[in-house]
């Protein structure tokens, strides 16, 4: 493990939060969030300066959703996953364009993929698909096979010989 | 008059002017089958910039929904003769996204297809050779998708807007969801 | 003998855009073979031509019509008047000046045409030709007024004969500077690299082409061919001495063109201002230069 | 989105500028992707990025498949260079699994990421060839790249997906004598180098059309996420191979070229000159390359679980840096990946910025330079 990483890690245990290592160079963070701009300010002023990804994960069971903003430092090597949960039922979530102007179409497409509003954020608009009434299509809750059978209808065909392909489902 | 039909037939199957579309990854295999090691322009194939110019309609892969939409306006804006070639599995039955929720099945449902290449994705040998079957095709008068298009248009509309003109969700909702624009 | 007259033109006519298919074919071929490729075969553009006239075509309207008609026959027209070797319908009439005031009729009538489908790209691309045109007929015509004034006549046949008995007397030797200069004009009069801005596919979709299709295209593929005849003529019989038969002529008029193509072959294009400026830095120059040495 | 009407007048303040269409019908652009320019004049006033048009739902449909049956689905995300996307998605698997990796199975990959890198770099020579009009580039480049991938589809089976990968190793060992090839192939390719160079990049009106265009600072390139080459045009030396090596890259001599101007043409230089790097890695690894077992045998991959964790792994690739956000819960299947397209922050962000008050013959220029592969944002 690096020992920037290690020192990064202690630091922010003392600052009261989840923290740990989750290989040689990069740890994880679960950040409140209602603190979640405070830190990834402080993130940025200490070197994270380059925004990676922002991804989400749907965690049905738990009722929460959870943001993970990838951080990177180039001059310690080192690689930051903050991140902060939120309730499903309430999905929303402050707008972290003032830190990374990157973040607006990070947001949008998460918008669009988890439907999580982002305060703040001008541009929400549909981005990658058009025309979406369904509910949002990433969300775990969402059934894709369903969706596909039902819009495009694949039916066997015997005139033209066509047989809808075996399903296997694993357990 | 069908002497002249097959001399015009003749010459449209030695030149066939291919639109520079990459709809899908299919199109990966264009750039070699174009260049130097295969150089489809031996057999009078070149690709065209715009849709005016184009006889062909090579549909590289799969179509996302939001391609299928552009990829009909460019369908109906080129002139007559013209012919559609699907390429890949994915423009057959999905191929690897069968269950996708964004990329449509059967591409004959949308548009005339006169002639399917198979394989993920299909070799360079396979793009020319289906240019030659094309041809062979085209100079027996076989290949007359854009008349069906035509005669048959109420049909390929109403796939087109049941796909692309949604009105109300697809599934049933099993809880409602909020989501403010 | 008018009736005579107008099928001799007629015959010139077909000749011209036969020659220029050829020579559009065996451009293909030989970039091809640049590119380290086979190509397509040498009358592939007669095949392209005739399927083009085979198709159904969309009319944007009645200028559209017109101007992409009005491009072809002006070229012809001029075509008729041009010598070439033992064909020379109008011995007296050929004067340089009206052939030009033709092509650039030609032109002017493209622009209208494609102009008037409404495209932007089309428009782009409009703006850009005319301006390259500019640029070109600069210092081209630096080089015409230089052999008008060496040959003291305005006439083609009279300036072909002036150059006869022999290699040292074609304006090519005589008038060096003025042949660079004309032959990099002729490179953008022919719209080959480095100053094909107007039909840039990578940039406005092949420009005026865009919304051309069908016999329209058919149209704009003959316009290229009856340019680049007409083109590479003039520049024969102002440098090259003529010929005495139509084979050397074409035969002539292919090496000026073969040496296009090399250039065209490994180079990009310029930016349109660039392309602007370069025609009115080194070939202007250099028409100035010829100039002046010949009024001194 | 609505056309506006072409017979408005142009006295209305609306109207001053005119919309132009670059993509996705349109040889200026990489794939299907499009931008829409608010044109004022022959200046850009305003982009707006439309992606969409590749989106597959790649990160829905990996929820829906076993982890070893990803492997065939993910190389599709990045199709001019999809061995990134593999090695990746395996090495995230295995750091969760503990699986250790063999020696050899580790050259091998390294072998496979390299020759993939010079190809998507031929292909982006290309693309430079594409945009500025010099056609017999990309003529040249594609017909040398073929033989890459002729020597790809010797080893793996496939041409341009080779599902090659697998958790613990690669598929197959390598072939009898493909080294050998392989070697006289980075010759035939170290021949061609130079006359690239006299074709391209020592090209004077190429050097005038891209010199200048598209400047890229290094603190804008740092805040807007830009990696890969074009971070490295910049003048920020950072290369996740030399900065956190994976695999056996700290095993092998090679620097990273540096030009540092940050426009369009130092672009093109940096990729020119990592070919370079890229081939002196191989002959290394040819040279170095153990025997021993190929992979890490998994017991039965339908029953392949990965204990629950996150993770994320890169790679650096030819267009940046592509990462694998894994998360696992346990089960046979991955509770959730996020594909990290290294093009995603310049095609749709930084493009934005960059394009304003260029001109229409720059834009094909500088989404060539910047390597924009829109499928990789699409997913």
């Amino acid at each position: 493990m690096l020992e920037s990483v290690e020192k990064k890690v202690e630091e922010l245990k003392r600052m009261n939060l989840e923290a740990k290592a989750l290989g040689d160079w990069q740890f994880e963070v679960l950040v409140p969030r209602e603190r979640t701009a405070e830190i990834l300010a402080y993130m940025k002023a200490t070197g994270y300066k380059t925004f990676i990804h922002l991804a989400c994960v749907d965690w049905i069971d738990d009722q929460e959703f959870e943001l993970v903003y990838n951080l990177e430092n180039y001059d310690e090597k080192a690689q930051a996953l903050v991140k902060v949960r939120i309730p499903r039922n309430k999905p929303e979530m402050e707008s972290m364009m003032s830190i990374w102007g990157l973040c607006q179409v990070y947001e949008r497409e998460i918008h669009e993929f988890f439907g999580i509003n982002f305060i703040g954020n001008p541009n929400l608009k549909p981005f990658f698909l058009d025309e979406w009434l369904d509910i949002p299509p990433l969300r775990k809750d969402f059934d894709t096979l369903a969706f596909s059978q039902e819009l495009f209808e694949f039916k066997e065909d015997e005139s033209h010989g066509i047989k809808a392909p075996k399903r296997i489902e694993y357990k | 008059m069908s002497e002249w039909k097959d001399l015009t037939n003749f010459f449209r199957g030695r030149s066939f002017w291919m639109l520079h579309y990459c709809t899908g990854c299919g199109a990966m295999e264009l750039p070699p089958t174009m260049t130097s090691r295969w150089d489809m322009e031996r057999f009078g194939v070149i690709p065209m910039a715009t849709p005016r110019q184009a006889d062909i309609l090579l549909v590289t892969g799969y179509l996302s929904l939001k391609s299928l939409k552009r990829l009909i306006y460019t369908y109906e804006q080129m002139h007559a003769p013209k012919w559609v070639l699907g390429f890949g599995s994915c423009t057959i039955n999905g191929g690897v996204y069968w269950d996708s929720y964004n990329v449509i099945e059967r591409l004959d449902k949308y548009l005339p297809v006169d002639l399917y290449i198979a394989g993920c994705m299909p070799r360079p040998e396979a793009i020319l050779d289906s240019f030659k079957k094309l041809r062979e095709l085209v100079e027996k008068g076989e290949a007359k998708g854009y008349e069906k298009y035509v005669k048959n248009y109420e049909w390929y509309k109403a796939n087109q807007d049941r796909v692309l003109k949604r009105t109300k969700p697809v599934l049933q909702k099993p809880e409602e969801v909020t989501r403010s624009a | 003998m008018i009736f005579l007259k107008l099928l001799e033109g007629i015959g010139v006519g077909l000749l011209s855009l036969t020659v220029g298919l050829l020579f559009m074919g065996l451009a293909r071929k030989i970039t091809a073979r640049i590119q380290r490729r086979y190509g397509p075969p040498v009358l592939q553009n007669f095949i392209d031509v005739f399927k083009l006239f085979s198709k159904q075509s969309i009319s944007h309207g009645f200028a559209f019509d017109l101007g992409l008609v009005a491009g072809v026959s002006a070229l012809l027209a001029a075509v008729v008047f041009l010598p070439m070797g033992q064909i020379n319908l109008f011995p007296h009439n050929s004067s340089l000046i009206m052939i030009i005031y033709l092509m650039t009729m030609a032109y002017l009538g493209m622009a209208m045409g494609v102009s008037s489908s409404g495209n932007p790209n089309a428009t782009i691309g409009v703006a850009r030709a005319l301006t390259m045109m500019m640029g070109y007929e600069l210092p081209f015509a630096a080089v015409i007024f230089s052999v008008y004034i060496f040959a003291k006549t305005g006439s083609l046949t009279n300036i072909v004969a002036a150059q006869g008995g022999g290699f040292l007397n074609w304006n090519m030797v005589r008038l060096p500077f003025g042949f660079l200069a004309a032959e990099i004009a002729l490179q953008g009069m022919l719209g080959e690299k480095p100053f094909d801005m107007a039909i840039a596919p990578a940039e406005i979709a092949s420009g005026p082409m865009v919304e051309l299709g069908g016999k329209y295209l058919g149209f704009g593929m003959l316009q290229h061919a009856v340019g680049i005849y007409l083109e590479t003529g003039i520049m024969v019989d102002l440098f090259l001495g003529g010929a005495s038969n139509i084979w050397i002529f074409v035969t002539k008029q292919f090496e000026l063109f073969f040496i296009a193509l090399l250039i065209n072959a490994v180079l990009p294009r310029f930016k349109i201002e660039d392309g602007v400026k370069f025609m009115w830095k080194v070939p202007l120059l250099l028409g100035v230069i010829q100039a002046l040495i010949v009024v001194l | 989105m609505e056309l506006r009407p072409l017979n408005e007048s142009n006295t209305n303040d609306k109207y001053k500028t005119y919309e132009l269409f670059i993509g996705p019908n349109h040889p200026g652009i990489s794939g299907n992707f499009s931008y829409v320019l608010d044109m004022e004049g022959h200046k850009i006033a305003n982009v707006t990025a439309d992606p969409g048009l590749l989106h597959r739902g790649f990160e829905k449909l990996m929820e829906r498949r076993l982890w070893t049956q990803n492997l065939a689905l993910i190389p599709r995300i990045c199709v001019p260079e999809p061995d990134v996307n593999e090695v990746a998605y395996c090495m995230g698997v295995e750091h969760l699994a503990g699986i250790e990796v063999p020696k050899r199975a580790q050259y091998i990959r390294v072998i496979v990421l390299e020759m993939a890198r010079i190809a998507a770099y031929l292909f982006s020579f290309s693309g430079v060839g594409g945009a500025t009009g010099l056609y017999t580039a990309p003529n040249w480049a594609i017909g040398d790249r073929d033989y890459i991938l002729d020597l790809f589809e010797w080893l793996t089976g496939g041409r341009v997906y080779h599902i090659y990968q697998y958790p613990g190793g690669v598929k197959m060992d390598i072939p009898d004598g493909w080294l050998d090839k392989l070697s006289e192939l980075l010759d035939y390719l170290e021949s061609r180098l130079p006359e690239y160079d006299n074709l391209i990049f020592k090209n004077p009106i190429l050097q005038k059309r891209t010199k200048g265009v598209g400047y890229l600072s290094a603190e804008d390139a740092i805040e807007n996420g830009i990696t890969g080459p074009n971070l490295r045009a910049s003048g920020v030396k950072w290369d996740i191979r030399k900065a956190q090596p994976y695999l056996v890259y700290d095993e092998l001599d090679f620097d990273i070229p540096e030009t540092g101007d940050g426009d369009a043409f130092s672009r093109f230089v940096q990729r020119r000159l990592e070919m370079e790097e890229s081939i002196k890695i191989l002959r290394q690894c040819i040279k170095q390359i153990p025997d021993g077992p190929y992979r890490e045998k998994i017991p039965n991959p339908f029953q392949f679980r990965v204990p629950a964790g996150t993770y994320y792994s890169k790679v650096e690739s030819s267009k940046g840096e592509f990462g694998y956000f894994i998360v696992s819960n346990g089960d046979i299947k991955p509770y959730r990946v996020y594909v990290r397209g290294p093009s995603y922050s310049a095609g749709l962000y930084y493009a934005l910025e960059a394009m304003k008050n260029m001109r229409i013959e720059d834009v094909p220029v500088w989404i060539h330079s910047m390597d924009i592969c829109p499928p990789d944002f699409d997913r």
